[in-house]
């Protein structure tokens, strides 16, 4: 009984993981009807921020030399925390703005320098390591140089493209956008892992023989805390209650003077910051490492606890989250083998008996 | 619309043209050199083996420089090229300068065999060199074999690897001899319960785990549990939590040093807090910052190198590392890699003829080659006979603890 | 019951959770007739056509087509048996031309096997040519030949109504089902619309029953007229 | 009678052509070009396969790997497993002959098609209640769930993979034939399917499933058979890679492979078969072809931004719905001609 419930506990403190991610997920998905492919490696990015944060930017201090030092830890790591969820937030603004947007409303003259400017900075990388000098001068003037060629060619190239409906296109720009930042990562961060030093004290109390941890509860208090802070904007703020208009009818809410793009920016921001304060926490306070495919597993987990709740719903992200942090811990008690495939078949079970996810509605479409 | 339809078309055929004439132009650049008595002949690429033409002596390496392994290739590429590096500098060899060819197999089996079939018969090596992990060069080892060019494996550990064929080559110990290393300092150090948490994904692992409980049953401990994790997950406590259970006098983790850390810190997070232990997979000098103190006290089998070592050959190999890597300290890995181009080019040096055929009997010929990983000398069955040593984790250092030589453990 | 009647609906209920969308209506239709179905918005004419055609099962109550039940068979199967339905939103094969769309709803009669498809033997060529001709006859009657090959998306608007009949037709129905033809349609239009449904009716020996909003048109051609609301 | 003597007349004449090809490459090409090419082969009729699902039927499947790991598991399951069993009773299948290796290649082929193949209906079935992109889930997450099971098969070899498989056809280059006979057979299957009034139906059914429903289609039938086609052509395919790569890893069939897969039916055209012909070997042989060393770190980068950015300019894929066919082409060609003086 002792060991199930242990059991147990473990699965909230990843299912609570989950459920914020799955939150991004479900948003986008409730507004826009899209998979956000790269959400897991917003996720990710707001890992590595956290680790830069902690090893470089920030004055952390190495508790086992200062132990005195934890309350200005503890307050540094609530700046990374913003800081993560901030940084996270603008790069969930301009994916939305660049790469689902000319889904949207077609490929207009912007993008198509944003793009160019894109496609010359590997270009431009690959000039830098050329030269032997490495001088970052030369590097700078290169790719402004050829940012400025590739922006007048691809606009040219571009002129007149209509937005695209296809379902299946917006998925694959989507899972595009998510190599970009996972192959970039790799680029830009290396692939080699990283692991985020001890940035807070640590207390391990047992309570009627269960084992809890201090961090572990951080992570589950936060989580909550976020979540709490998302359901009063949705519910009670007007970019809020714009988000759910959306949700139910795009093109009415647009004829109801919404002003729907800047509030898919303002989902893609909210979704994004909750994915880098989950990054940073995960990575901050359990020590995994932290790598270039750090978002694919927990996202494409998270995505399937945002299907499972009934995708767009957001009470039904958190429960998908719990439910799939709990189901995947106690399999992996006994048969470990099987945890993955086990949030599959979950799934595939869930979705026959009730296509729309367990809190999803169910409409049928109009004939 | 008619003109957006031509315009369609246009550009596939475009796309298509630009494909085709990319394949047509290499065939045709390819084909002249090798095609002097063209018509009539079969080819003669893979027959006969590779031999030196030109200036240059061509070696070539695979290896994962990108990818999910990709720490494991690019510190072994470190090596290989340091090793290369020397012996251009000391004039290579018969006048004759190393040229290393180095693909990148993406950490994927299937781009494994693919860029080895490159380097065999478009780059036309006189021996190859890869891979770390063991699943990808038993991939690509019968390409090797077939083309009867001798491929060296700096580091892959699992058996089957050198079996495939007498071309294949390898400069580190077997799992064989390391799990049986483990499983009997596990028993001196009176350990009588221990429980096994291997990575069903990786066959390194899942090897090292079998063959420890295999000898540590006949020593007369007992294995208390046998859970299993996935390299890639982040959550090991529900498996931990079972072993804690079974209450072990210590624990195997025959895993890498990426999930390592993160296991240590959660088992004692459960509350399980004996020493784990493990092999050449925790070495890297990422452990302990992923571990924090958790695996203080505990200990790994490893290849016979530390950068503490005294030796003067070592001495002089760290320094030579960190004249071209300021900063970084080399590890296993990249002591390994150097051993590896180095049994080659002392091969070279004492082969017959400049081609493959030559070259492989004179690697197999290798006998008390002193490398910075140790001794090496190749048995029968083409692996390295070498000392493994155990190392004790204190603070942020891996201490040299015991070392056992194959006779030790019955080998 | 009498030989005559086609179609017959006895005390079918409908709920969507709690809500009844369509209770206790009866209705009959006989043979050779045109019969007009109206009623104000939301009052379950769709729903009443989506019940005959199998979209939905009706919660309580019967219904019978040609002497045989109804209740739980899958639309297709419905078509089979002999009763055809248009739209009220147009929903036509959009990336298809004109005459794919009626290729499609004409293929229901014909048996090809996959084999005869892979293989393109000389069965399926023959059969492939029947349909063709067909189609195009078929086409032709309504006044559609010379768009045949035009995507479907890409034809105006009264014409696509009138393809969705035509696709309809190519079924071979005996009952066939309009649902509000003449939506979006100005009095012109309306009247060439008037003009062709008892063309067709006559031609092809048809039953039709359509649920229309515009009086004029109603009271103009039916016959009879059910009111629901 | 003409008809039956027309098509083996075709049949024979598409293996001459492949033979003669093969004769003149092999004789000029390295293993290494043949590899690729026959990589090329392999992805270019997965891509088309997944396309008779994706774009003709209009589905949404992402876990096409499943299906191709399926095949070359059992394929390499009959070869490595269950032949020797076999052949102590029927020594024609002895290995090491001529007609032994082509028999044993046809019965692994053909096992590895089939129970593909009753994957693919297993994984249809879904399909008959969900839509979209819940479709696409539950079909990523099937073939990942077929991957732990093979991870989890120690007699198929689980993580180390499944290696040596005998390779059957160990000739140089006659891989190349089993190959591109394979494409063939799935580009003629999927155009001749959609050239007939019968193929229409599954036009019908990607267009409006409602709509096709109430003209008679049985939209039922159409997806399974769809799902059931497809996935048999990506087990043929896994079949034929297990054998050329003479040993598979469960590694090869993650989701990235899926991925890729889908990728390249989106960009030739969803729909489109010649299309996704051209998609699969253009974008297997394309990484290849980068592989200069300048190029190299950056590849992969440069690989996804082009994609995102084809997406947007270019979204309905190469070909959108249309197909390239040589007459066609060369018609309008002349017909330019004509009009220009």
């Amino acid at each position: 009984m002792q060991a199930f419930l242990q059991t147990l506990i473990y699965g909230v403190e990843t299912g609570a993981i989950y459920a914020l991610i799955a939150l991004g997920y479900t948003m986008v998905y409730g507004v826009l009807r899209l998979i956000n492919f790269a959400h897991g490696d917003v996720y990710m990015i707001g890992a590595f921020v956290g680790f830069y944060a902690c090893t470089q930017w920030l004055p952390f201090k190495d508790l086992s030399q200062h132990p005195e030092a934890a309350a200005v830890n503890i307050a540094l790591a609530l700046i990374t925390l913003f800081l993560s969820m901030l940084l996270c937030a603008l790069l969930g603004i301009t994916i939305e703005r660049f790469a689902y947007r000319p889904l949207r409303n077609g490929f207009r003259n912007a993008d198509a320098h944003f793009w160019g400017f894109v496609i010359a900075l590997p270009v431009t990388a690959f000039v830098g390591a050329m030269s032997t000098t490495k001088r970052q001068g030369a590097l700078l003037f290169a790719g402004v140089v050829i940012g400025f060629i590739m922006r007048p060619v691809m606009a040219h190239l571009t002129k007149r493209i209509k937005p695209s409906s296809s379902r299946l296109n917006a998925l694959i720009t989507a899972i595009g956008v998510s190599l970009i930042l996972e192959n970039g990562g790799i680029n830009v961060f290396g692939a080699d892992p990283k692991f985020i030093p001890d940035i807070l004290p640590k207390r391990q109390f047992s309570l009627l023989g269960v084992e809890f941890n201090s961090s572990r509860l951080i992570i589950l208090i936060i989580a909550a805390i976020l979540m709490a802070v998302l359901r009063y904007i949705v519910l009670y703020t007007r970019p809020g209650k714009a988000m759910r208009a959306i949700s139910h009818d795009i093109d009415a809410a647009k004829l109801m003077g919404i002003n729907t793009d800047r509030v898919i920016s303002f989902t893609f921001a909210l979704g994004a910051s909750l994915a880098g304060a989950a990054g940073f926490m995960v990575a901050a306070f359990t020590n995994i490492k932290v790598v270039p495919l750090f978002g694919l597993q927990p996202g494409l987990k998270a995505f399937v606890a945002a299907v499972l709740g009934g995708a767009g719903n957001i009470p039904g992200a958190a429960l998908g989250g719990l439910i799939m942090g709990v189901v995947e811990s106690l399999v992996a008690s006994r048969y470990p083998q099987w945890r993955d495939a086990v949030a599959f078949i979950l799934l595939i079970v869930i979705l026959l008996v009730r296509p729309a996810g367990l809190l999803g509605k169910n409409t049928a479409e109009k004939v | 619309m008619i003109q957006l339809r031509q315009k369609s078309s246009l550009f596939g055929a475009l796309l298509l043209g630009v494909a085709l004439f990319g394949i047509g132009c290499k065939d045709k650049e390819e084909a002249k050199p090798s095609g002097t008595g063209k018509t009539g002949e079969t080819t003669d690429t893979a027959s006969r083996g590779n031999t030196v033409t030109g200036d240059t002596i061509k070696i070539g390496e695979y290896g994962s420089l990108t990818g999910d392994n990709s720490t494991f290739g690019i510190s072994t590429h470190r090596g290989i090229q340091l090793a290369i590096e020397e012996t251009n500098a000391a004039g290579g060899i018969n006048g004759k300068k190393l040229e290393l060819i180095s693909e990148d197999d993406n950490s994927k089996a299937e781009q494994a065999k693919t860029v080895v079939q490159k380097l065999v018969s478009n780059e036309k090596v006189i021996a190859v060199i890869g891979e770390v992990a063991s699943s990808r060069s038993i991939m690509a080892a019968p390409v090797c074999q077939d083309a009867k060019v001798p491929m060296v494996s700096p580091s892959s550990t699992n058996p089957k690897v050198t079996a495939i064929g007498d071309y294949i080559f390898r400069v580190c110990f077997t799992d064989d001899f390391q799990a049986v290393v483990a499983a009997q300092f596990a028993w001196d150090q009176g350990y009588k319960n221990v429980a096994v948490f291997t990575d069903v994904k990786s066959d390194y692992s899942k090897a090292f785990g079998e063959l420890f409980a295999k000898k540590f049953k006949t020593l007369g401990g007992k294995v208390a549990a046998e859970p299993t994790y996935q390299s890639g997950d982040v959550d090991f406590k529900a498996q931990l939590a079972t072993i804690k259970g079974a209450t072990p006098d210590a624990v195997l983790i025959p895993g890498y040093y990426t999930e390592v850390g993160t296991i240590a810190r959660q088992a004692r997070e459960v509350g399980l807090s004996v020493p784990l232990f493990g092999g050449d997979g925790w070495e890297s000098d990422q452990l302990i910052p992923g571990a924090g103190i958790a695996l203080e006290g505990c200990f790994f089998t490893n290849h016979f190198f530390s950068h503490d070592m005294t030796e003067p050959h070592i001495l002089s190999f760290i320094a030579a590392f960190q004249k071209i890597n300021p900063g970084k300290q080399p590890g296993a890995l990249d002591a390994l890699g150097y051993d590896a181009a180095k049994v080659i080019i002392e091969a070279l040096k004492r082969a017959k003829s400049l081609d493959s055929v030559a070259l492989r009997d004179a690697i197999a010929e290798t006998k008390d080659y002193q490398g910075v990983a140790g001794k090496i000398t190749l048995d029968a069955n083409r692996n390295a006979r070498k000392e493994a040593v155990l190392f004790k984790i204190v603070g942020k250092e891996f201490k040299i603890f015991k070392s056992y030589r194959p006779e030790q453990v019955g080998l | 019951m009498s030989e005559k009647v086609l179609l017959s609906i006895d005390n079918v209920t409908m709920r969507f959770g709690g809500l009844a969308a369509v209770s206790e209506v009866n209705i009959h239709v006989d043979k050779g007739e045109l019969v007009g179905l109206i009623g104000p918005n939301g009052a379950g004419k769709t729903t009443l056509f989506n019940l005959m055609t199998g979209v939905y099962t009706p919660t309580e109550g019967d219904v019978s087509f040609d002497g045989s039940r109804l209740n739980g068979r899958k639309p297709f199967e419905i078509v089979g048996s002999g009763m055809a339905r248009t739209f009220q939103n147009i929903r036509l094969f959009k990336a298809l031309t004109a005459l794919e769309n009626v290729k499609i709803a004409a293929n229901i009669h014909r048996q090809a096997s996959l084999f005869d498809v892979v293989l393109r033997t000389p069965h399926l060529l023959k059969l492939d040519g029947e349909l063709d001709a067909f189609s195009r006859d078929l086409l032709q009657q309504m006044d559609l030949a010379d768009v045949a090959d035009v995507r479907s998306s890409d034809l105006s608007y009264g014409l696509q109504r009138r393809l969705e009949i035509a696709r309809a037709l190519a079924t071979k129905p005996k009952l066939l089902l309009l649902d509000e033809p003449a939506a979006g349609m100005n009095p012109q239009e309306k009247a060439q619309l008037m003009g062709l449904i008892r063309q067709i009716r006559e031609r092809f020996s048809l039953t039709i029953l359509l649920i229309e909003h515009d009086m004029k048109l109603v009271m103009g051609i039916c016959e009879r007229i059910y009111v629901l609301e | 009678m003409r008809w039956l003597l027309g098509r083996i007349g075709v049949v024979v004449l598409t293996c001459a052509i492949l033979l003669v090809a093969n004769r003149l490459l092999i004789d000029n090409i390295k293993e290494y070009y043949i590899s690729v090419l026959v990589l090329c082969g392999l992805y270019a009729t997965l891509a088309v396969s997944l396309n008779l699902i994706n774009g003709i039927t209009g589905q949404f499947s992402i876990g096409h790997a499943g299906f191709y790991a399926v095949g070359a598991y059992v394929g390499g399951a009959w070869t490595m497993l269950m032949r020797p069993l076999v052949v102590k009773s029927l020594p024609i299948l002895q290995t090491g002959t001529q007609l032994g290796d082509h028999l044993n290649l046809f019965i692994a082929l053909v096992l590895g098609t089939v129970c593909a193949g009753l994957t693919g209906l297993l994984v249809g079935l879904p399909s008959l209640r969900l839509r979209g992109d819940y479709l696409a889930i539950v079909t990523l997450g099937f073939g990942e769930v077929i991957r732990i099971v093979i991870l989890n098969m120690d007699v198929v070899g689980g993580p180390r993979g499944f290696t040596p498989i005998t390779a059957l056809v160990n000739d140089h280059g006659i891989p190349l034939v089993w190959v591109f006979g394979l494409l063939v057979v799935v580009v003629a299957f999927s155009r001749n399917l959609v050239k007939s009034a019968q193929g229409l139906k599954f036009l019908a059914v990607r267009e409006d499933e409602i709509a096709a429903d109430a003209m008679g289609v049985n939209t039922t039938r159409v997806k399974v058979t769809a799902f059931v086609i497809g996935s048999a052509f990506a087990g043929a395919a896994g079949v034929l890679y297990a054998h050329c790569q003479t040993g598979v890893n469960p590694d090869s069939f993650d989701m990235n492979t899926s991925i890729t897969v889908t990728t390249m039916v989106v960009l030739g055209g969803t729909g489109s078969i010649s299309g996704s012909l051209l998609a699969g070997i253009v974008l297997t042989a394309l990484p290849e072809l980068l592989r200069y060393d300048f190029i190299k770190d950056y590849r992969m980068v440069i690989f996804s931004t082009l994609l995102v950015v084809f997406m947007l300019t270019r979204p309905q894929g190469i070909f959108g719905h249309r197909e390239i066919a040589l007459p066609r082409f060369l018609r309008r060609l002349i017909r330019k001609k004509e009009n220009a003086p």
